[in-house]
C-alpha cells in the first residue's frame, strides 16, 4: 500500500465508523482467518462474517453452486457451526490478529434473534457491529423471508437493539420492491446502516439430466452479472435517504467500488470476488487510496451519493 | 497456500482432448503433498468469462527443475482457455489446496492406486512419492480407449508396477478396471489402497471393498468456488455416526476422504 | 437446416398455433425485415415486433445503451414511429414476405390501448397475435408501470380482448414479485398466454464524469447475466399453470433455449442474441431440431416444463 | 450487408496503442463505400465478454488482395482482445454496415477531409477513392504527438496533398488541426468538405462553418448495439424544423451527416 493510503478513507454510518470502507460480505470471507494467510486482512474496513444460527444449520442439499454467466449461482442454505463455534473458535483468533468484525446473526423469528442477542451481549465489545441476516424463510408465514415482511423487519430489529448496545446493520433482499420501506421499518427499529444488496432469485437447468442444477432448484445469484441490478437499488434507496447504506453486488474492482460510492453507498461489500481474486479486499482498498490520490480526492465520503443526474 | 504467479514451462496435447501443463513454481514443490490441488484463473486479465478459477490436482513435480504439472481433459470454457496458453504465459493460481496424502513411518509397504480415466492425474504425484520413498506401488488404470497411451509411458519411468485396462480394449486389457479389483480383491487386502476416479467407479469400489472388508481412500471432486474452505459449496455427504449423515467441503476437508464413508445418491 | 427439421417443432400456446417455438422479441428484431437479408425469417415460429404506440415516440435522451458483465442496459425509452407507421409501411412487406408476425403495441392507459385495437382491427388478419407492452410509467399511479398493477393488467387485457378477434399475449416485468397474480389477472381479462421476462432495472455510473452511463439514468438490463433470473421467474410461474408462456431473458443459444422449455416455457423469445449473433433465430432453430434428433424426442411438446425436481 | 467470416491477412501495431488489421473479404471489397463500416466479433467463439460487437470504419480497401482494413486504438475489452489475434485467425463480423459516401457525377473537383485522431481512420478510404477518380484531395490531419507517424507514411502512398498537426509539435506543425481551419477558412469554402474526429473538434468546425457559411459533412459515433438499425440504441440529436430536433441513429441513419445539422449537448 502506498504511504498515503489510510488519509481520507474513513468513514461513518450512523455511530458505526470504519477506517476505510471495504467490507467483507457475509458468507463469502468465513471469519477472515483463511485470507489472513494471503494478506493482512485487520487492514479492512471490517470483515462481515458468516451468518450464525443459534444452533448449527446443515445447509441444503448438494450441488450447491453453478456458474452462469458472469455469475455463480448458489444454494449454500446457510450451512454454519452456530453462534458459540463462533464465539469459541473465530473469535479468538479475529480478536488476536485484530480484525473488525461485524457479526452476522441469522434467525427464524424474532424470539431466536432475542435468544441470539443475548449470547452475544458477553462479545459485543469484540465486535464492531451485528447484521441482521433475515433471509430465513418463515414457516408460519407461508414460506416467505422474515426480510420481506415490514413488521418482522421492525421487530427483529427492535429486539435485538433492546438487547445489545452495539450498533445494528439489517440486511435486505433485492427480490423485494418495497426496500424504502422496509429500511423505513428498520430504521424504526434502531437499525444504523442498510445492507444491500443480497443475492438475486436464480435458476439453471442442466439439459442432459434434466435436472436442476442446483440440489434445492433455486439459488441465489451473485457476482458481475448482478452489478447493474445493485447500483440502481442503491441509488434508488439512498434518494429516500433513509439509512446509510453499505453497497454489495457484484463489485469486482476499485472501479465498481466508486460507482457504488457515487450510487449512494457509504461502505462497500465484496462478496463472490474473493473467490476470483484472493486479495481482492487488499486491491480494491489500494485502488481506491490511488483513485483518491489521482482525482484529488480528499476524503472518500466527499463521493458518497455524487452521481450527476442532472 | 499463496497466491501465485507461474511461468509456463509448457502446455502440451498429449491425447484428444487431453494437456499437460507445466508451470515453474518453487513454492508448490517444497509445500505440495500429493493429492493436493491448484485454483487457477482460466480467463485472461481484462476478461471475466469464464468467472470463477478451476480446481485441478498436482500432477507431477519435478524438484530438479522446480516445476509442478497439471494434466487435464477439455471440457468446457476454462479449460478451453487453459488449452490455448503457450510457454512464456503466466498461470494465476492459488495453491497448494485441500489435505493431501501424508504419509507416516510406519505404514505399510505396499500400495494399490487405483485410477479411471482422468482420475490417474493426481495419482501419478502419489505414486512418484511412493516410489521414491522406496515402497512397493501397483497402479491400476482404466481408461475408455487408447487416448492415454503417453500418460503409460510417463509410468514407465516410475519404478512400480501397473496395469492398464480399457473399456473398448485398444489400451492394455479389456474391460472396467474394477474388473482387475474384483479379481484380486483377497490379494490386496495387504495393500493401502488411494482410489481417483468418476463417481461410478467409486460406487462399484464400495460394494467390493464392502463385501471383502477392504479399507480405502478416495479423492473427490465437487464444483467449487472459493477452494479454500469459506463458502460451504464443494459439499459432499459422508457417514456420521451410525445412521447419521454430515456434509463435508471437499477443497478443505478434503479431497481425501475414506472411501468408505463416502454417501452417493 | 436439415431435412428433418420442422418434424415435431410444432408448440401451442393457448389457440397460439407456432411451427416452432423460436420468437423473436419486441424491441431487438424491428418487424424482422432487417434480418431477412441475412436469413429467412420466415422460418421462425414468429416474429414479435418492436412496441408500437398509437403516435411515435420520440424515446429517450441518449446515451441509451450501455454493456455490462455480459449484459446489456438500454433505455430506448419506447421510441417508435408509431402504429400508422407499422401498418403502412412494415405490414406490406413483411406480408410478402412471409413473416409471422405478433404485433407488440403499447398504450398509457386502457383508454388508448382500445384505440390501438381499434386500428389494428382491420389488419388483425394478418397477424397471428396481439403482445401487450404494459411497460409505460403511468402518470396517474405516481409513474409505476400498468404492468405492476393487477386491475390495469385486467382491464386492458379485457379492453383489447373486447375488440380484437386474434389471441392476446401480455408481457410481464421481472421487476414484478406477484407475477403470478398478474398472470392470473391477464387470463380474467382474456390473455392466452404471457412473455416472461421483460428487462430488469438496473443501472450503471461513468467514474471519470460521475455521470450516469445512460441518459435516462435508469435502464433495463438484458442479455446473459439475467438468464437464470428469467429461468427462476419463468419455472416459478410454470408451477401455477395459469396461462402458458414465452419464455425469454439472456437466450444465447440452442441450449439456452431447451433449458428455459424444460423450466416451462412453451416458446423461447430471442432478444439481446440477435445484436451479437445475427443468425440467431436460424441457429438456435437448427439447434433445437438436431438436439430433438439426438435425444430421440418427438415433439418438442415433450419436454415443456419437464424439469425433474425431484 | 452480410455476416462474414474472414482470414484475417495482418495485425500490425502500428503506433503505441496503435493497430492496423487486415481481413480477406471479397464481399467488403465489392460492396462499400467511404465512411462506412463493420461491427466485429470480440470474443472467442467460447466466451461471452465482451458481449456486444464491436463498430470500426473500413479504414482501405486493396481490391487487387481482395482485402481491407481497419485502423484502430486501444480503448478496453473488446480492442485488446482484437490486438491480439494474428495472421491465419478468423475475424467474425457483419458490413458493410451505415450510409457511406457516395460522390456524384457533377460534383465538385477539390475535397477537403479534416480528420482528428483515429478519425481519420475512414478518411484514409475516402481519399484512395476520390484520388482514383482524379479528384483533388487536401488531408488535413491532426494528433495528439507523433503516434501516427505510419499513417503519413500511408498518405504518402496516395497521390493527394496533405497537412499534419500535432497538438505537441512533434509531428507536423505544432497545434490543433482546428487552427489551419480557422486560417484558411475562405480557401476551402470552394472545397466539399468531409470530418471524422472527436465530438470537441466537430463544436469548433461548426462554429467556424456557420460564421462563414460552408457546408460540411461528417462521420458520427455513439456506442451501439445492432449495427443495423434495430435497436434505437445508438442515437444522436440532429435539427429538425425551425427549432425542432430528432433522434437519428448513427448506425443506419448515418453514420455520416450534414455537421451543421448535429445538436451537441
Ligand atoms: C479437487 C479437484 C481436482 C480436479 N483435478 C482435475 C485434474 O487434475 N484434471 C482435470 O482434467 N480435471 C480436474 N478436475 C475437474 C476440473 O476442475 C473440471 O474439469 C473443470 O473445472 C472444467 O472446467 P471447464 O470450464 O472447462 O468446464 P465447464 O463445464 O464449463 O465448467 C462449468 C462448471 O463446472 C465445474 N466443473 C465441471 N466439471 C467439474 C468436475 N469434474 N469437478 C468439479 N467441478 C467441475 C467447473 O469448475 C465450473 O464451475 C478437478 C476437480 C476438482 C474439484
Ligand atoms: C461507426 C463507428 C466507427 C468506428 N470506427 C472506429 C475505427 O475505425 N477505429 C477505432 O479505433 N475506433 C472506432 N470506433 C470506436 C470503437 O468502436 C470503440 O473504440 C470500441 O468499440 C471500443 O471497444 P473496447 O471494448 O475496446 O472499449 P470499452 O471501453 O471496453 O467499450 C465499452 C463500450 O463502449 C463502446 N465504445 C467505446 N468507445 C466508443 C466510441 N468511441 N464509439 C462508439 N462506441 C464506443 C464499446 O463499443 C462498448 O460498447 C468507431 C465507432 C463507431 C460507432
Ligand atoms: C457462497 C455465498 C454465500 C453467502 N452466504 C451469505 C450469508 O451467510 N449471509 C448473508 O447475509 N449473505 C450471504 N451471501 C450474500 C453475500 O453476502 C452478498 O450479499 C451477495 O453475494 C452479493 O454480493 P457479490 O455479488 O459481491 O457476491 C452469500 C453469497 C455467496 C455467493
Ligand atoms: C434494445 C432493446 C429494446 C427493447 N424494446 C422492447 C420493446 O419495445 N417492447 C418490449 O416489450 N420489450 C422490449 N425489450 C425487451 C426484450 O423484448 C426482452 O424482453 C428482454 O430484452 C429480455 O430478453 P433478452 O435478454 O434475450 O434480450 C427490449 C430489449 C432491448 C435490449
Ligand atoms: S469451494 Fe468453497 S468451501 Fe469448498
Ligand atoms: S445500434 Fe441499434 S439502431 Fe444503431
Amino acid at each position: 500500500m502506498n504511504s498515503n493510503t489510510g488519509k481520507g478513507l474513513s468513514v461513518k454510518l450512523g455511530t458505526i465508523e470504519l477506517k476505510n470502507p471495504v467490507i467483507m460480505c457475509s458468507g463469502t470471507f468465513s471469519s477472515g482467518i483463511e485470507y489472513n494467510d494471503l494478506y493482512d486482512v485487520s487492514m479492512l474496513g471490517a470483515v462481515t462474517t458468516k451468518s450464525f444460527s443459534l444452533v448449527p444449520r446443515e445447509g441444503n442439499k448438494p450441488p450447491r453452486l453453478c456458474e452462469t454467466p458472469a455469475g455463480l449461482l448458489n444454494s449454500i442454505g446457510l450451512e454454519n457451526e452456530g453462534i458459540d463455534f463462533f464465539i469459541n473458535e473465530h473469535l479468538p483468533v479475529v480478536k488476536r490478529s485484530g480484525f473488525t468484525i461485524i457479526l452476522s446473526i441469522l434467525g427464524a423469528d424474532a424470539a431466536e434473534f432475542t435468544n441470539l442477542a443475548t449470547k452475544i451481549r458477553k462479545i459485543e465489545d469484540d465486535l464492531l457491529a451485528v447484521e441482521l441476516n433475515l433471509s430465513c424463510p418463515n414457516v408460519e408465514k407461508g414460506g416467505i423471508t422474515l426480510g420481506s415482511i415490514p413488521d418482522e423487519v421492525e421487530n427483529v430489529t427492535a429486539a435485538v437493539r433492546k438487547i445489545l448496545n452495539i450498533p445494528v446493520i439489517v440486511k435486505l433482499s433485492p427480490n423485494n420492491n418495497n426496500l424504502a420501506e422496509l429500511a423505513s421499518r428498520a430504521k424504526n427499529g434502531g437499525a444504523e446502516a442498510i445492507s444491500l444488496i443480497n443475492t438475486i432469485i436464480g435458476m439453471a437447468i442442466d439439459i442432459n439430466t434434466f435436472k436442476p442444477k442446483l440440489g434445492n432448484i433455486i439459488g441465489g445469484l451473485s457476482g458481475p452479472a448482478i452489478k447493474p441490478v445493485a447500483v440502481a437499488k442503491i441509488y434508488n434507496l439512498y434518494k429516500e435517504k433513509i439509512l446509510p447504506i453499505i453497497g454489495m453486488g457484484g463489485i469486482s474492482d476499485w472501479k465498481d467500488a466508486i460507482e457504488f460510492m457515487l450510487a449512494g453507498a457509504s461502505a462497500i461489500g465484496l462478496g463472490t470476488v474473493n473467490f476470483v481474486d484472493y486479495n481482492a479486499g487488499k486491491n480494491i482498498l489500494e485502488g481506491i487510496a490511488s483513485y483518491m490520490g489521482s482525482k484529488n480526492i480528499l476524503n472518500i465520503t466527499d463521493i458518497i451519493g455524487k452521481v450527476k443526474v442532472r | 497456500m499463496k497466491l501465485i504467479k507461474g511461468e509456463i514451462i509448457s502446455n502440451k496435447k498429449i491425447g484428444e482432448g487431453l494437456y499437460k501443463m507445466t508451470i515453474f513454481s518453487p513454492y508448490i514443490i517444497k509445500h505440495s503433498l500429493p493429492g493436493q490441488f491448484v485454483n487457477i484463473k482460466c480467463s485472461s486479465e481484462s476478461t471475466i468469462d469464464p468467472l470463477l478459477r478451476r480446481p485441478f490436482s498436482i500432477h507431477d513435480i519435478e524438484p530438479d527443475f522446480k516445476v509442478f504439472s497439471i494434466l487435464y481433459v477439455l471440457k468446457g470454457t476454462g479449460t478451453k482457455y487453459l488449452s490455448k496458453l503457450s510457454s512464456g504465459d503466466i498461470a494465476d493460481f492459488i495453491g497448494p489446496l485441500g489435505n493431501g496424502i501424508t504419509l507416516q513411518e510406519n505404514e505399510n509397504n505396499n500400495f494399490l492406486l487405483i485410477g479411471g480415466g482422468i482420475g490417474v492425474a493426481p495419482l501419478f504425484f502419489l505414486a512418484k512419492t511412493l516410489s521414491a520413498a522406496g515402497k512397493n506401488v501397483f497402479f491400476a488404470a482404466g481408461f475408455k480407449d487408447n487416448n492415454f497411451l503417453l500418460f503409460e509411458k510417463m509410468l514407465q519411468g516410475l519404478k512400480i508396477s501397473y496395469e492398464i485396462y480399457s473399456e473398448n480394449g485398444t489400451h492394455g486389457k479389456k474391460g472396467m478396471i474394477t474388473d482387475l479389483v474384483i479379481e484380486r480383491a483377497d490379494d490386496f487386502k495387504k495393500y493401502d489402497i488411494y482410489c481417483c476416479g468418476p463417481i461410478n467407479m467409486y460406487k462399484v469400489l464400495q460394494n467390493i471393498f464392502s463385501l471383502k472388508s477392504i479399507k480405502a481412500k478416495a479423492l473427490f471432486e465437487e464444483i467449487m468456488a472459493c477452494g479454500i474452505g469459506v463458502c460451504k459449496g464443494c459439499v459432499m455427504k459422508f457417514k456420521n455416526g451410525k445412521d447419521g449423515y454430515i456434509y463435508k467441503t471437499i477443497c478443505k476437508d478434503g479431497p481425501l476422504f475414506d472411501l468408505m464413508e463416502a454417501i452417493f445418491e
